[in-house]
């Protein structure tokens, strides 16, 4: 797999000689870092993200600068984590709450669903929960089946969450940034195999708005909406689809909830044609989100069927052979548009 | 199986007949509160599904006298009770079970969902028991920020035998917050008698296991809570960290309105503790002890009865959200 | 709201004078009760399911029957309760796992997704977790923001789980039945609201495959896909669409996972148009999954946009006039079909 | 911070040859297997990310060695020793380390996820704690279908913070279920030293919150794991309920084989461990005691050590699975 900077073509980054390059997990802990220095009522919870600066070096040096009472680590007690974020949270802090693999929001799926997302509504606008949920999903070297998981729609489906996907480093601290700015429960959800890439990430503040899609790649064929570690891949195969002739416009959504309808739309309206690809399964995921707004919205702009390319309905295998099989490949990306541009309706 | 208490720490307290006052004043607002929202309950007008907190008064009275405004309080389904001992008015609380705008959450949390800002109260609580993290949590807040504020969980024998429980006294131990743990058992939770969903059913021992420490008090006792109540908060508010106390008491009536509560406890069982009502008792110890007479206590009767029918008239007159409004507040924006 | 009889129209009981009327709880009693008579390795667990009954009656007279020992109540620990049915299962049991509200399925999320629906694909096949957990979903009076919940798109997500939605008593036991004859982890979830409704259910037994939704009335202008309390909605919506001389089939998918999306690809050919009601959020919801595959396997066959009719992006109110306004109505449902009619492509 | 094991209970058990040998065995299988494991891993060809078990052996080795093969063990990420000494091959555990077919799991589950069914073997798991909870449930499986058979879980210090411990103790405990808890408290969770997620490190002590036996051994002692544990395990089939044991011991290397394990852990303090490694101690203390020789033991190193070469040839031998049968097994049918 080609591991290219993504930030090369993105819209929102130019390339220059002398840009500076940082990883994914660097751009997040600067944000997190400006925002900390920034704002007194932030504080960060999280197992291992103290003096190790996190599993993933997501929380490097934060421990260290800001020091023990606001750089936590936690026992292993996900449902505690997320509670107290919630209670600090109400009682004016604005917490960060990493639970570090996103497969573990599980065990404190309640204190987000029922708790952190309903209390602004229930309580009619009283009380404001500003918490920031932080956790890395995705496989990477035969994470397996307990590590791999990408739940982002189950956040999506529960309102009074805003949900954030980032892709690129500049996106992470742009993004990371607004989140920590926002006084709404967010579900920052990074992938585990995105922390060690690199991109250009300007030394200037920036923010990025939410709800804003990264129209990445232009092109006038084929629409490919996606997300996170997928934009990747979804860039090489329009690469290699270029080559085959067919041009294939790339949309980041970066934030699932606000979702950028309108970008999306406006792409159909030019290619006539969707592919989502996405890492989560397909069966009630975001890929079927996208695909019933634009089915609702604009089944008259469509050319052809809407695909789902999507890791296919199994548990994470731990196999090497099988894993990279059921996640979403250039190779598959490829195959699948090809396809697609041969079918009318 | 016949309950009673077994608590042993009494009240010891050198009492003072204003606190005493302050004290039967919260408990009859409770009673009668919770007396009145039963009624409009059963005559078919109040939504949802109420759980009456009768019995119970002194422990929400003796722990939220010890409290200042500006501490913070969570609570449970069972949450009238510390709702109003927190400084919920009467009549947004009412107003709140009925469901209607004015309620202190505009009618969107009902009776399960009560929430006021203004005086640190965090909610009751549909769910068993996250209030305990959520209390922690505010005082993991104040802690960082350096306040004096202390934070109260309520939660009931059935909320001790949940995960979160453990987690949360855990981890609130470990990191010295200012929280006191506050456990009513009242022998069931729903109809399931505590005795058979644990074999330990001292609340107060299970402190040890967190290293803090625990207390059973007879939870019927208004001044020995607010007593026992009023040694943890210090101790909280001094940085001395957490306090897991039991209060040993009894809920009157079903588990919610539409329980009669009778299958699985025996008439005498009910009729025992009804005996040992925490009201009456204060009552009379302080007529006893010469600290208060009739008179004081009647007077303050009169005075709540009307607060109350007052509550529920304004409850009962004012309208439902409209469907308007009803996309509002999904997310919070700052320009509200 | 009408409240009528919906067997009088399913395509599965017919409707004779002398035929057995009973409850939604009562069928899934039967249905269990015949069950653990016939394989005394089910048992049965959950809060208040014991000496009670269940919050509901779904579990009336059968700790009476069986006893402690096979009927037992536990403490409020759903997490516990999740897991200790997965090992049971492991170690050749067949448990009832009774969650009682569906909103607290979310406390043993982890223990669902991680090890229900994981073990028999990670094992290779050499275990397997026969594991029916119970639930009931969706509002009644004013249940509120906690007790209100339908999470069945969560696990309709994961692979693994079968997910079962039942809208009548004749549904009901003979799913439950078929249920607890399937050997892998399968969600059986009801509705709070639907538990005091009566229909017809023989007395012979009989079983409900998974994976046959049904076409429980049929027309010509418009296919309804539903499930669950609004599969009634959705029929009384067609009555009065009907007075207005558009023909409306409806489909009541029964079980979400398998998905009979044969039947739904049936019924478009037919109609040209695609509601979906669900009392769930649209947002990644078994709608979006309906609407996606229709997307991709029928776009050919749409004559309009696919409409998507759900509980409106809010938590969970507790007013009374609120949250009848956010829940889709036989109103609502009857307007948005009557514009659907309206559009073509 | 200097961690010594404060464990109380040494070995009192009259030693016997056979068990001797038979204890010295499993130690030494576990051991070479995971250094086995590790070089593999460092080599680049083995997958995932493996938590070494070595220091715990007398753990895993004392504790099933009082099990029977159809009793049940539920286990964690630190696995492999649970499983090896539960009886699981050594080969097919190495081979599903590598991720291969012939692994005891085709492959699907690797380090974390390890199945045996013919012994029992509920699973290694990446998640901390619910092998507490599946455990117990095997233990209510079997109660329920009246056999003798107990279930073991193995969890660490830092598991014992988590929710799923309270639950699982709590409710294992009031239905007097057939399940032996073992805590192996190595004094830190990843990097996390257990003294800084909770203020109460004694593990056993949280038994009484259960109204249970809970008691600390040296975990580095396997005679006294062998006999304490037997305590558990025959209480437990006789119908006596559920067991607390603590077993104090430490791992010499990192949390998984990527972490050299230092920078929070002192040299010292790593060193001092590695000076009682359970496995010297049995041998030097055996010999000692008469009870078995130098040549004894050296018979068993050299099959060991055959028996580790010939797996890990197997497991290197072996294929990954074809992407033609990866969507099978996803759901069971009785046709399979
Ligand atoms: C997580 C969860 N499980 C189940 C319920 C249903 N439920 C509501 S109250 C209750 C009993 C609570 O008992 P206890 O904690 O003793 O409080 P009490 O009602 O006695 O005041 C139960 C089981 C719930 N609200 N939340
Ligand atoms: C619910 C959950 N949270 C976090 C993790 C990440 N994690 C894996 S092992 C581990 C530490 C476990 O410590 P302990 O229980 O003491 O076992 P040890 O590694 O010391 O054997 C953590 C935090 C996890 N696997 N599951
Ligand atoms: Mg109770
Ligand atoms: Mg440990």
């Amino acid at each position: 797999m080609p591991q290219k900077n993504i930030n090369s073509t993105s819209s929102t980054a130019s390339s220059t000689a002398d840009q500076r390059v940082i990883t994914y997990a660097q751009a997040g802990v600067e944000g997190v870092r400006e925002e900390m220095l920034r704002n007194p009522d932030i504080f960060y919870i999280g197992q291992g993200i103290g003096p190790r600066g996190g599993n993933f070096q997501q929380s490097r040096g934060l421990w260290q600068e800001f020091g023990q009472a606001r750089v936590r680590d936690t026992p292993i007690a996900e449902r505690a984590q997320a509670g107290f974020g919630v209670g600090a949270a109400l009682a004016g802090s604005h917490p960060i709450v990493d639970i570090v693999f996103m497969d573990f929001t599980l065990e404190a799926m309640g204190e987000i669903v029922q708790q952190a997302s309903t209390i602004h509504y229930i309580s009619n606008g009283r009380f404001k929960v500003p918490l920031m949920v932080r956790a890395a999903g995705g496989g990477i070297r035969s994470t397996g089946p307990h590590h791999s998981h990408t739940f982002w729609s189950f956040f999506a489906h529960i309102p009074g969450l805003k949900v954030v996907v980032p892709s690129t480093p500049y996106d992470v601290k742009g993004l990371i940034k607004t989140a920590l700015r926002d006084e709404n429960p967010i579900m920052f959800l990074e992938h585990k195999g995105l922390y060690g890439t690199k991109g250009h990430v300007p030394e200037e503040e920036y923010l990025i708005p939410f709800g804003e899609a990264n129209v990445i790649r232009s092109g006038e064929d084929v629409t490919v909406v996606t997300l996170g570690k997928m934009v990747q891949r979804s860039l090489d195969a329009a690469e290699e689809l270029q080559r085959n002739g067919i041009s294939a416009e790339v949309i980041d959504l970066r934030t699932l909830v606000p979702l950028d309808k309108e970008a999306i739309l406006k792409s159909i309206t030019k290619t006539g044609r969707l592919v989502v690809v996405d890492e989560a399964y397909a069966s009630c995921g975001i890929s079927a989100e996208v695909a019933a707004i634009v089915a609702f919205e604009a089944i008259d702009q469509l050319d052809a069927p809407v695909v789902r390319i999507c890791t296919l309905p199994t548990p994470h295998s731990f196999s090497p052979s099988t894993d990279s099989y059921l996640v979403p490949s250039v190779v598959r990306i490829v195959a699948e548009v090809s396809d697609l541009m041969k079918k009318k309706i | 199986m016949k309950r009673s208490s077994t608590a042993k720490n009494g009240s010891k307290l050198k009492q003072d007949k204003k606190i005493v006052l302050a004290l039967y004043r919260k408990m009859v607002l409770i009673r009668e509160f919770e007396m009145k929202a039963k009624e409009i309950f059963h005559s078919g007008k109040m939504p949802g599904f109420i759980h009456i907190y009768v019995g119970e008064e002194a422990v929400a009275a003796g722990v939220c006298a010890q409290l200042h405004q500006d501490d913070y309080v969570a609570s449970t389904h069972r949450g009238h009770g510390h709702a109003l001992a927190k400084g919920v008015a009467p009549r947004d609380a009412m107003a709140e079970l009925m469901g209607v705008v004015t309620g202190c959450s505009g009618g969107r949390g009902g009776t399960m969902h009560l929430y006021d800002p203004e005086v640190g109260f965090l909610g009751s609580n549909g769910v068993v028991p996250p209030g305990i993290l959520i209390a922690a949590g505010a005082g993991l807040s104040a802690q960082l920020r350096g306040t004096s504020q202390v934070a109260v969980a309520f939660f009931g024998d059935g909320g001790s035998n949940n995960g979160a429980f453990h987690e949360g006294l855990n981890l609130a131990a470990a990191w010295d917050l200012p929280v006191v743990f506050v456990c009513e058992n009242n022998f069931y939770a729903t109809e399931m008698p505590f005795s058979e969903t644990t074999k330990n059913t001292n609340v107060a021992s299970r402190a040890k296991a967190y290293g803090i420490p625990g207390i059973q008090v007879d939870g019927n006792d208004v001044m020995a809570v607010y007593e026992k109540a009023g040694e943890a908060i210090q101790r909280a508010r001094e940085g001395g960290g957490p306090t897991l106390i039991e209060c040993v008491t009894y809920r009157w009536f079903g588990h919610h309105a539409g329980d009669p509560g009778v299958s699985y406890r025996t008439k005498e069982e009910v009729a025992e503790w009804k005996e040992r009502d925490p009201i009456g008792k204060l009552r009379n110890d302080s007529i006893a002890a010469r600290l208060a007479t009739e008179t004081d206590f009647q007077r303050i009767d009169e005075e709540i009865k009307d607060v109350i029918e007052e509550s529920a008239d304004f409850a009962l007159a004012s309208p439902l959200e409209a469907d308007s409004t009803a996309l509002d507040h999904v997310f919070y924006s700052p320009a509200e």
